[in-house]
């Protein structure tokens, strides 16, 4: 077996503490979940698996304070996107999902995968991405490598976009030296769909086809998920190596072909999804678990453009560009013609099995054999340890501070100067927001509006979120994050249906940081309920560091709002001279 | 003066999207002897320096602005030097 | 007249177009994919913008080698409507069916704006309903659209009343006596930078697109003689 | 097997901004030794021919996909050969 550790070394060398598996979970996968020692491959998998990025093992107790449901909402977090009832049958699928490591380490990239990433969550539950949005924190401009960041970040997100022919209509940019050295980069994706050709990432049905289609597997991105789940240190700096090149134009080809096959043959599809972090091992395991299927993989199919690739290299590599379907017995070529039309691959790499086990085969081998649930259910939830600040409880002790404005027409132009309060169009200009001829209000407005061709609605969507806030006061700046998202969404005539996040913290080992991650979820479930606006997707990214200084807690809102009437579409611009000013509110 | 050329591609790992949609461009063209297309770009610097100099600065240009270690790699050639 | 609407690998603006002429001015128009070898029955050919191939290489240096080119250069040269936007523009130059190529912009980034322009040629298949010089606003949305010939076809191009129009205030690419679209010789292809498409509809904030479409819609099944 | 890189530039009347902006960003790095920069791309092409039949297919394929001779200008380097 080729295998670069035998089950007795790993358990005596413990190559997994590098891998951010700790010693108690390596325990419980041996002693409980399987009985055995896990080999080579196995104990890798598990690393991936049951890191943050994939299992949520942290946050999740803390997520569970969202609420995630109302009359509208037709699929809550768990698959690749949520789904909301937008009447006449339709529906808006939507999700954020930070790119923030990749796009520090190598910005174009980063940020490019990021918009791949999403999009392809998007359209693997069936719908058609109409629009793209963006979320970017970067560190002061007066520093030539942060302008490099920002230069490469933002041509990164357009060059996706625009050879995808997806319009990004709005955004935000903010600058602050605490994300000097980790970048946020968040990026979110709107789909429109019929009810109708809703998919899941599901595998099921005994004897059905796994197929791989899209782009060849090599060896980019290897460990990718628990990469992300690990700080930046300068040490560290040569290790940086898990970069994904992306490739819009192979994304767009796969984008039609499986759009054509979800709409158009809905009988050949059992399931369908993105190979996202933790490539083929996540998405195959998760749709077994969805399917509560077995399931049964060989490796030596799976396209390949690098040679002598190790099991645990395919399984993790995260390659871009690729998607995982569940193809019903028989109808393997039928599916195979499609993505022919398009030049891409797809090629039956496994089958559904009886019982609950998933098997791997590598060069004849068994290399991995292990129930599908302890990759995907069994994870050990962590209690977090918290608790409040010391910044906050010392802040709390002195008095208010007012600024004191002696020449409010000076202080009204620094504040302009402010690169964050600064206009942002040399940024979103390179962003085609037009394709696709629906943008009804572009980027530099509240919120991004579309119509919907064919009816008299439209959708408008925004991302909010502000650090500074939630860095003085989690818990009232979560809500603020809301309250901003919901007043640019009803500022341009439309009522907000739902959002999506991505929480973007430091270290949730060091109790202030977790009690920031809790306080201001807290918060944002507090406006959630007002506006009745359930949280129905959604990313976290922990870990946001760099030398031991964590970013400010940032959670980014997702918001996006049903217009009734496209024709009544208010913009946030200046009409003309001579109208009246009102100030409405507190 | 020195003229010095930089090249700079990805490294070996890195998939190269436009190598590939380039070769099977020319295949269509009927060139099925052309096996692989790797894509690189390259700058012809002219460095009023000689000697260790031009190395030195060659290093730092391309550390800290041509080359991102992450994905690409990169060499140079001394093209010609002149007192 | 019946339009076709080439899909290439990467078009992403098809829909754009289809859209218009279909949906806007009830034009009878279907899309035809790069696999197809023939345009027979059809009377005008459209080449919609987008990333054809990823625009890896040169942005439509490799569309011109798809299935169907050799039946829109046919089209060309029967002198039927050929009008290619964005990429199209960018494929007409490398298929050779209009001279000039268009180049990287200057700012070495992509833009994505309305320009205002100069309709210079109103005596067109496709643009006769505009006014002479009439100045008009459209979207552009590019990386690489500075048209670029040697002076001599520059001249000749300004001679033979090719420019079509030009880039009425700021030139946004770096394009040659600011060139924002051109025809052949005869007439009858059409190339540009500018999106007339994304500007068709009230709601969408600019109508200055439509004269394009209504100008060949009306012209009819037109076929332009030497 | 020959392995051949096929050097692409903009035509020497061509003006190409992108090597004027990399020199100012190399002047920012305090590189005033620089005083020119042209950037190019080349290809690096695996050829399962030798001799000859090498040169005529890289004319081939230069003429015909790689360059536009509207505005760039092309040479070649056999890096390696072998039967
Ligand atoms: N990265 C971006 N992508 C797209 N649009 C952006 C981006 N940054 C800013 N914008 C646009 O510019 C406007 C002003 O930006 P900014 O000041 O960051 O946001 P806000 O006004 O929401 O605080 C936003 O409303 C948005 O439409």
């Amino acid at each position: 077996m080729k295998q670069a550790m035998t089950p007795e070394e790993i358990k005596e060398q413990k190559p997994y503490l590098d891998w951010s598996l700790s010693e108690d979970e390596y325990n419980y996968i041996s002693d409980t979940l399987l009985g055995r020692l896990p080999n080579y491959t196995e104990t890798g998998l598990f690393a991936a698996m049951w890191s943050e990025h994939c299992s949520y093992k942290k946050s999740k107790p803390v997520l569970r304070l969202f609420p995630n449901k109302n009359d509208r909402v037709i699929q809550g977090p768990g698959e690749g996107a949520g789904v909301v009832d937008i009447d006449d049958g339709q529906a808006v699928v939507f999700k954020a999902e930070s790119h923030n490591h990749p796009t520090t380490v190598e910005p174009y990239q980063g940020a490019a995968t990021g918009v791949g990433g999403i999009l392809r969550d998007i359209f693997s539950m069936g719908a058609r991405p109409v629009a793209s949005l963006d979320s970017l924190h970067f560190g002061e401009l007066d520093d030539s490598t942060t302008r490099m960041k920002v230069d490469g970040t933002v041509r990164g997100i357009g060059d996706y976009g625009n050879c995808m022919g997806i319009p990004t209509i709005a955004g935000e940019t903010t600058f602050d030296p605490c994300y000097q050295g980790n970048v946020l980069c968040n990026a979110m994706s709107v789909g429109l769909m019929d009810q109708k050709d809703i998919q899941q990432g599901k595998a099921a049905g005994v004897g059905n086809a796994v197929m791989y289609v899209g782009a060849k597997t090599g060896r980019d991105g290897i460990h990718g998920a628990t990469f992300a789940s690990a700080d930046f240190s300068d040490e560290n700096a040569t290790q940086r190596s898990a970069v994904q090149v992306g490739n819009p134009f192979m994304e767009k080809l796969l984008l039609e072909a499986c759009l054509e096959l979800i709409t158009k043959h809905p009988d050949w599809l059992v399931g369908i999804q993105d190979m996202g972090a933790a490539g083929i091992v996540s998405s195959s395991a998760e749709m077994a678990a969805e399917g509560k299927s077995g399931m049964d993989l060989d490796l030596d199919l799976v396209p390949q453009r690098e040679t002598g690739m190790s099991a645990y290299e395919i399984m993790l590599s995260e390659s871009q560009e690729r998607m995982l379907l569940c193809v019903n017995k028989g109808h393997e070529d039928d599916v195979r013609k499609i993505f022919d039309f398009y030049d891409l691959d797809a090629v039956t790499i496994g089958r559904i099995t009886a019982g609950h086990q998933y098997v791997l085969r590598h060069d004849g081998q068994v290399v991995c054999d292990i129930p599908v649930s302890s990759l995907t259910d069994d994870v050990l939830e962590e209690e977090s340890t918290e608790h409040k600040p010391v910044r906050i409880t010392v802040a709390e002790q002195e008095p208010v501070w007012r600024p004191k404005i002696d020449d409010p027409a000076a202080t009204l132009r620094c504040l302009l100067a402010q690169s964050t309060i600064a206009d942002k169009s040399s940024f979103y200009q390179q962003y085609d927001s037009q394709v696709r001829t629906s943008t009804v209000v572009g980027p530099g407005s509240d919120a991004g509006v579309l119509r919907v061709r064919g009816t008299h609605k439209g959708l408008a969507m925004t991302t909010d979120g502000n650090g500074r806030f939630v860095y003085l006061n989690p818990e009232v700046g979560g809500q603020m994050a809301l309250v901003e998202a919901a007043a640019n969404i009803v500022s341009s005539g439309a009522e907000p249906l739902a959002i999506t996040d991505c929480l973007n913290y430091g270290d949730p080992n060091d109790p202030e940081i977790f009690w920031e991650l809790h306080q201001s979820v807290k918060g944002m479930a507090a406006a959630c309920r007002i506006f009745d606006t359930p949280v129905i997707s959604g990313n976290v990214s922990l870990y946001n560091e760099n030398n031991g200084q964590a970013i400010h807690p940032t959670p980014m809102v997702g918001m996006v709002g049903l217009v009734k009437n496209i024709d009544r579409v208010v913009p946030s611009f200046v009409q003309q001279a001579g109208d009246q000013v009102y100030l409405v509110g507190a | 003066m020195t003229n010095v050329r930089i090249f700079v591609t990805y490294k070996q790992s890195v998939f190269d999207p436009q190598g590939e949609t380039i070769k099977d461009a020319i295949h269509t063209l009927g060139h099925d002897e052309v096996t692989a297309v790797k894509v690189g770009k390259f700058f012809d610097v002219t460095i009023d320096a000689t000697g260790a100099a031009v190395d030195q600065a060659v290093k730092e240009i391309a550390d800290q602005l041509l080359v991102n270690f992450n994905m690409e790699t990169y060499h140079y050639q001394v093209l010609e030097e002149a007192e | 007249m019946r339009i076709a609407v080439i899909v290439f690998p990467g078009s992403n603006c098809d829909v754009d177009l289809y859209e218009a002429l279909g949906t806007v001015c009830g034009a009878d128009v279907a899309y035809v994919s790069h696999h197809e070898h023939s345009l027979v029955g059809f009377d005008a050919v459209m080449l919609p913008g987008g990333f054809s191939y990823g625009d890896y290489l040169r942005a439509g240096a490799i569309a011109r080698f798809t299935n169907i080119m050799p039946a829109i250069i046919k089209m060309a040269e029967e002198g039927k409507p050929v009008f290619g936007t964005c990429n199209g523009f960018q494929i007409l130059t490398e298929a050779g069916l209009l001279p000039g190529a268009l180049k990287r912009n200057d700012s070495q980034r992509f833009v994505c704006k309305a320009v205002p322009l100069e309709v210079v040629n109103n005596q067109t298949l496709f643009t006769s309903r505009y006014r002479p010089h009439e100045r008009i606003s459209l979207p552009i949305a590019h990386a690489d659209g500075g048209f670029y010939a040697d002076q001599k076809t520059l001249d000749r191009l300004e001679a033979n009343h090719q420019v079509v129009f030009r880039y009425a205030e700021e030139n946004p690419n770096g394009s040659l006596r600011n060139i924002a679209g051109i025809t052949n010789q005869r007439g009858n292809v059409l190339g540009m930078m500018p999106h007339p498409e994304r500007a068709v509809e009230a709601i969408l904030g600019n109508t200055d697109g439509l004269r394009l479409f209504k100008s060949l819609l009306t012209n009819g099944s037109v076929k332009v003689g030497e």
